[in-house]
């Protein structure tokens, strides 16, 4: 690896004001296991590396029903589907953190990160779309948000300024009836890149007979995690009954949303096609986590 | 050891022992670990997290160190298989992949013990499929994992019946 | 779990170590971290080296700039190919093959051209190894991009870019006279192939392609070399045979070789691929170059996959015919397989193992060696075994179908047994093919019926013809009794407990009374590589005869003691006697070393090696949406001889049942148009991860071998070779598509399935 | 005399005869006498005085590493295969 710098920042204000002032050569360390790949491999000159670990508001994971879940931008995936309630309510995104590297990258791996990284391949990234989750972004001139699906803008780049920091995601609480689902596919059945990653949240009346609202995403078909939005449309409204049809449907609309490449890791035509098996199972095991939160609330 | 100008010194608990050590910010753990602190138990497979024989334990995680820069190490308490048998003799774990014939070459031996006792301390009676996925990070290339999941799945029998 | 099965002549025979599951001598160190492997030796002074590599399949070299490097501070020694002596193309032994000196030399570092992304170019050797790797980036090296040719067939067209201007086509002593990339074409023929296609009611002709592969060992290749100020070279190594390596050194350096000491590291996997060198000489001419200092080289991962093992890709036309009745009646092969940059694929191999289960009298076997621009394949495993099994198991399979036939009745039929003749011609010795097939039939998976949409069983089988090999031990003993065995051959997998425990048996002494030792090779005479699954067979022989001698001498000297002539004293259980005397081999020992000690030494290359088989079932389920594959279960029965360590042999046959899942699955190098190897991490080449994987249920089937005092047969290799072939017939039944392409990934499965739809 | 199985490609110096029975103690003693027949198969089978490289002497379904001093009986069968490495 080259040579660099290596600071402990020890809060927000202090990561920012280092990244403003080495610019474009300095990045953000969370868990390392994308950026220190990266670097061995060459492929980042970086000049400084801004451990943002420590700083107490990154590390942070809080959740309450009423306000939903901050999740800190460095809290390793471990952390997350460790958390009992969290996994209760959010059961996409702990499908997902799971699902990412094995469990000595899970030690360190974060969320931020995956999602910092902007790999269209990202695990985490579909799910956390379907789980409406929006950046917390902290830069010199004060913080903003973006939605998830609006994060990302191309392979490895996203809406992040050189002197801004992810600071956290926010997911708004869930409801009864709500459930979501990631799921990917991959020749291995771990330790393998998406060819294709499918996440799916659904939100049922409180009765459970129909499809108030629904999410779909993609991993890997395109230049960016896809968010599916025309998708929705076919959900709304569908009684459960027919949730097979609906799911059909839905995963047509993901098959023609996909604008997937041949590469080593699949061809566009088996990509094309996962679309839409792994939307319709995605959208599965969501509707049994949205039957099973309402099962726990009649309990 | 005097420090070179861009080393920078790191305090850290490993195998138990207060350790300090002076490195570049571009080493990584296992390069230190290997080459300042002479703990070369811990392998080197795929320098990229892929494989699990660099396998440590940080402040009870486990991780690759391959993925973990020196640096980062301070004021963490680290184990590695010299530090896995508490005070002489041998782990459970290590007796079972022994007694199992668990290893061939041995050099994904360590990452997999490691692995296995960071699985053991939060899951003490794993089931066979959890134990392949909790595995899934280190590779094995000799043994096609069938004696090391049993050495697993006896080491957390017996172990249990202590 | 794993079944025992021995067969007729042995089964009286009560031993009393063989058999037995004793735990390692080495085992402690390899759970505790203190075993040293290649890349754990540390030196006082020691400097850190890496190796530039060619970002190009195929190109001139123009220039080569090394003074910005050689400027950079910290950085001791730069060497290119000039550095390198001028080697004759003579042709070498080294190990298990023979390679031309100058093809080896090049391979090392490349002289005028680079023929594949990865070829080494430079070295550098620093004060540490960031400092070496920084250096790379300074050194100008000026190509001029030629075109790559990737595939065999395309390597074989008459307007295909040659890698070798020196190259010709030899057959059997015959040089073509055109420039070409196929270095030799060999053939095997029996009978009359047309008669006996003519004489068949059915006939099934399939072609096949492979993907390169790699053996994946965990342990990246490393070397550290000390060019000592008296001109002696010591090499601290990873090596499969230190012999060989310390020979191929002293080749490709021109240096008397007994100037060479190699030590053999413990090896973290070889299965072939660590008895070629790569860095050895590089760390031994920076290590001159550096002013004597000793010099350390270790590959990343990124470089063990571009630029060691792999194994051959390859093309594959298979054609068999067979009577109404289930009888074979003629086969004809035609295969080529990619050497890479240079001759010295192991198609020779994979001619030997494609028909080899099945007696046929009319057989025609063409085989073809062909350099392309992808590195110098090297063995694996049984090398070219896997992708020859899978095409001819796969064609036997649908015979099978055609002929309404089961497919183990089939080759209860067809299969061969002592006396018959190989495609080669020589005849088989005692081999246990059919009793594999038949423990199969027994076997409670078999007789399980599978149900179960999208679900099926294959059935493969597999050959590999084992080795023997030269060995050289010695063994002493000492004055309380316990016996030092001195070994050559390296331990990649157990080879010290069953050479210990081979000792034991043959001295009536318990095996932790022996403690093997493998030594460097300034310290025992001559061995060939552990490789070839020779080495408890081969050097077995050897230990089997050392110890046979000690007990001749300890017998002498006892009856020397005694003041009786040696022919009255006998030795049984650990017991000397004569008359009413008696002495335990503990209190021999004892009395003996105060005379003087006792050791002897035995060298052998055995040549009744006995043949490996074994077939194999596995059950999968195809997913028809995703096209993966879950093998359900897996159960391998092999002939093994005599199973000296159980559980030993049960690993072996497991992990090479686990790479032949891999091979068959989901391995496969990835290259781009200009022949850059794309997917060098073990992130994108897949290698099985556990949860891939259920038990790999064993049947040890014990058919001894006449050619071992203990009936031993080779067990490493045989295991790879079943695997692809069950695999694809599993599948064929499962979801009704002939995969003919390995490996049979989820998007070749799903287009197969599309195909057919 | 022994049988000498002809290796298949150089067959075309036999007329494509796979087998010949020759006589001769020793394989030197055998090549000898085939070439004397065939012309021209000694300098296929031997170089520099020696078996070929790569080619694998077996007599009676053994392998043999003493090349063309090997000694052959009156029933033999003796063949030159390709010599094969392992892993």
């Amino acid at each position: 690896m080259q040579a660099f710098d290596y600071v402990r920042a020890q809060s927000t204000e202090q990561a920012v004001a280092l990244l403003a002032e080495a610019g474009d050569r300095a990045r953000v360390l969370a868990g390392g296991t994308d950026l220190l790949v990266q670097m061995k491999e060459g492929r980042r000159k970086v000049a400084l590396v801004v451990d943002v670990k420590f700083i107490p508001e990154l590390n942070e994971l809080c959740y309450d029903p009423a306000d939903g879940l901050w999740l800190g931008a460095a809290v390793p995936c471990y952390r997350i589907y460790g958390n009992a309630a969290v996994a209760h309510a959010y059961p996409g995104l702990i499908d997902a953190a799971s699902l990412i590297g094995g469990v000595q990258i899970q030690g360190r791996a974060t969320l931020g990160g995956n999602l910092c990284n902007a790999s269209p391949a990202a695990d985490s990234i579909p799910a956390l779309i379907v789980h409406s989750a929006v950046a917390l972004i902290a830069g010199p001139a004060g913080r903003r948000q973006v939605p998830v699906e609006a994060f990302c803008t191309g392979p490895g780049r996203t809406v992040l300024a050189p002197d801004e920091l992810l600071v956290a995601l926010h997911l708004p609480p869930s409801r009864p009836g709500f459930g979501a689902a990631y799921l990917r596919f991959t020749p291995r059945n771990e330790m393998d890149i998406a060819v294709v990653g499918a996440g799916a949240a659904l939100q049922l009346d409180e009765r459970g007979e129909t499809i108030v609202a629904g999410r779909v995403a993609l991993g890997a078909v395109a230049p960016t995690p896809l968010y599916v939005q025309e998708a929705e449309r076919t959900l709304i409204g569908r009684p459960v009954r027919e949730a097979d049809a609906a799911f059909a449907e839905a995963g047509e609309i993901a098959r023609a949303a996909a604008r997937p490449i041949d590469d080593m890791r699949g061809t566009a035509a088996q990509r094309r096609h996962l679309s839409a098996v792994l939307t319709r199972r995605a959208l599965r095991n969501a509707l049994a986590r949205s039957l099973a939160s309402l099962k726990g609330v009649e309990q | 050891m005097t420090p070179a100008t861009n080393e920078i010194k790191v305090n850290a608990r490993i195998n138990g022992e207060p350790v300090e050590f002076f490195c570049e910010p571009r080493q990584t753990l296992l390069e230190v670990l290997r080459d300042r602190l002479g703990l070369t138990g811990v392998k080197e497979g795929c320098g990229n997290g892929n494989c699990g024989a660099c396998n440590v334990i940080m402040d009870g995680v486990l991780v690759n160190s391959c993925l973990v820069l020196a640096v980062e190490a301070e004021g963490r308490t680290i184990t590695t298989v010299e530090g896995l048998a508490a005070n002489g003799g041998l782990h459970p774990l290590q007796q079972s992949f022994l007694e199992h014939a668990a290893l061939q070459c041995g050099v994904c031996t360590p990452g997999f013990l490691l692995a296995a006792k960071a699985l053991l301390d939060r899951n003490p009676h794993p089931t066979e499929r959890e134990v392949r996925y909790w595995l899934a990070g280190n590779l094995c290339r000799c043994t096609g994992y069938d004696k090391i999941v049993r050495a697993v799945l006896d080491a957390a029998a017996k172990m249990a019946m202590r | 779990m794993s079944e025992h099965q021995t067969t007729q002549e042995m089964v009286s025979t009560a031993y009393k170590v063989i058999g037995t599951r004793p735990a390692r001598p080495d085992g402690v160190d390899k759970v505790t971290g203190r075993a040293l492997f290649g890349a754990d030796i540390q030196l006082p002074g020691l400097l850190h080296g890496k190796v530039l590599r060619s970002p190009h399949a195929h190109a001139r070299i123009r220039r080569i700039d090394v003074s910005r490097a050689a400027r950079l501070p910290g950085v001791k020694a730069i060497i290119t190919a000039a550095d390198l002596p001028d080697v004759e193309n003579k042709i070498q032994e080294v190990g298990e093959g023979a390679i031309g000196l100058k093809y080896l030399s090049a391979n090392l570092l490349a002289r005028d051209k680079v023929l594949y992304h990865g070829h080494p170019v430079a070295a550098v050797a620093a004060t540490s190894i960031h400092i070496a790797e920084e250096a790379l980036a300074l050194i100008e090296v000026e190509y001029e991009v030629l075109p790559p040719v990737l595939d065999v067939r395309a390597a074989m067209a008459a307007d295909a870019p040659i890698l070798l201007d020196d190259l010709r086509t030899d057959e059997l002593g015959r040089k073509g006279t055109k420039p070409t990339n196929v270095a030799e074409h060999i053939r095997f023929q029996m009978g009359d192939p047309a008669a006996g296609f003519a004489a068949a009611d059915v006939i099934v002709e399939r072609e096949f392609t492979t993907s390169t592969v790699h053996q994946g060992y965990i342990e990246p290749q490393t070397a550290t070399a000390l060019w000592n100020r008296d001109d002696t070279i010591t090499i601290w190594t990873s090596t499969q045979g230190a012999h060989s390596a310390r020979d191929q050194v002293a080749e490709v350096l021109q240096w008397p070789a007994t100037r060479i000491k190699v030590v053999p590291m413990e090896v973290g996997g070889g299965f072939g691929g660590k008895g070629n060198i790569y860095l050895e000489p590089l760390a031994a001419l920076l290590s001159r170059k550096a002013g004597h200092k000793p010099v350390k080289l270790v590959m990343t991962r990124a470089e063990v996959l571009m630029a060691t093992g792999p194994t051959s890709g390859s093309f594959i036309r298979v054609k068999m015919g067979a009577t109404k009745d289930g009888r074979l009646t003629a086969a004809e092969v035609w295969m080529a397989y990619e050497a890479g940059a240079f001759p010295g694929s192991p198609v020779g191999a994979g001619m030997n193992v494609i028909l080899a289960p099945y007696r046929i009298e009319n057989v025609l076997i063409d085989g073809y060696d062909v350099v392309v621009n992808k590195p110098r394949t090297s063995a694996y495993r049984a090398p070219g075994g896997t992708n020859a099994a899978y095409a001819a198991e796969v064609v036997i399979d649908e015979l099978c179908e055609k002929l309404g036939m089961d497919p183990l009745e089939f080759r209860l039929r067809n299969g061969v047994r002592e006396g018959d003749r190989r495609a080669s011609g020589p005849t088989y010795p005692r081999i246990g093919y059919l009793e594999t097939v038949r423990a199969i039939q027994q076997s409670e998976h078999y007789r399980t019926p599978l149900e179960g949409p999208n679900r099926g069983r294959g059935i493969a089988s597999g050959y590999w013809g084992n080795w023997g090999g030269r060995s050289s031990v010695a063994a002493s003993v000492n004055a309380d009794g316990q016996v030092n065995l001195v070994v050559g051959s390296v331990d990649l997998s157990g080879t010290r407990t069953t050479l210990a425990m081979q000792l034991a048996e043959t001295l009536g002494i318990p095996v932790e009374h022996v403690k093997p030792v493998v030594a460097d090779t300034d310290a025992v005479g001559y061995n060939d590589v552990t490789g070839g699954s020779r080495t408890t067979f081969g050097t077995g022989v050897a230990v089997c005869e050392v110890g046979r001698k000690l007990k001749e001498e300890m017998i002498g000297r006892v009856a020397e003691l005694w003041e009786v002539d040696p022919v009255e004293v006998t030795y049984a259980d650990g017991v000397f006697a004569a008359g009413e005397r008696r002495m335990t081999f503990q209190e021999a020992a004892g009395r003996l070393n105060e005379d003087r000690p006792v050791m002897v030494s035995a060298t052998t290359h055995a040549q009744e090696v006995g043949p490996g088989f074994a077939t194999h079932c596995v059950d999968v389920e195809v997913d028809p949406e995703t096209g993966k594959v879950t093998i359900l279960r897996y159960t391998a029965a092999q002939d093994v001889g005599r199973a000296v360590h159980p559980d030993l042999v049960e690993g072996q046959i497991q992990g090479g049942v686990t790479q032949g899942i891999g091979w068959a699955l989901n391995e496969e190098y990835f290259y781009d148009q200009e022949g850059r190897l794309l997917n060098a991490t073990l992130l994108d080449y897949r290698m099985p991860v556990a949860p891939d994987l259920p038990m790999i249920d064993t049947i040890l089937v014990e058919v001894p071998n006449p050619g071992h005092p203990y009936g031993v047969r080779g067990v490493g290799e045989v295991p790879i070779v079943p695997p692809a072939g069950a695999l694809a017939n599993a599948i064929y039944h499962a979801v009704g598509v002939r995969l003919t392409h390995l490996p049979m990934s989820p998007a070749r499965i799903l287009e197969a399935l599309w195909a057919k739809a | 005399m022994a049988t000498v199985w002809i290796p298949p490609l150089l067959r075309d110096l036999t007329g494509g005869i796979q087998q010949v029975t020759v006589p001769g103690e020793t394989v030197r003693d055998l090549i000898a006498a085939l070439d004397a027949r065939y012309p021209g198969l000694a300098g296929r089978l031997i170089e520099e005085g020696t078996l070929r490289r790569g080619l694998v002497l077996t007599i009676d379904g053994v392998t043999s590493r003493q090349g063309l001093r090997a000694r052959v009986g009156p029933e033999s069968e003796v063949h030159f295969v390709p010599a094969i490495g392992g892993g």
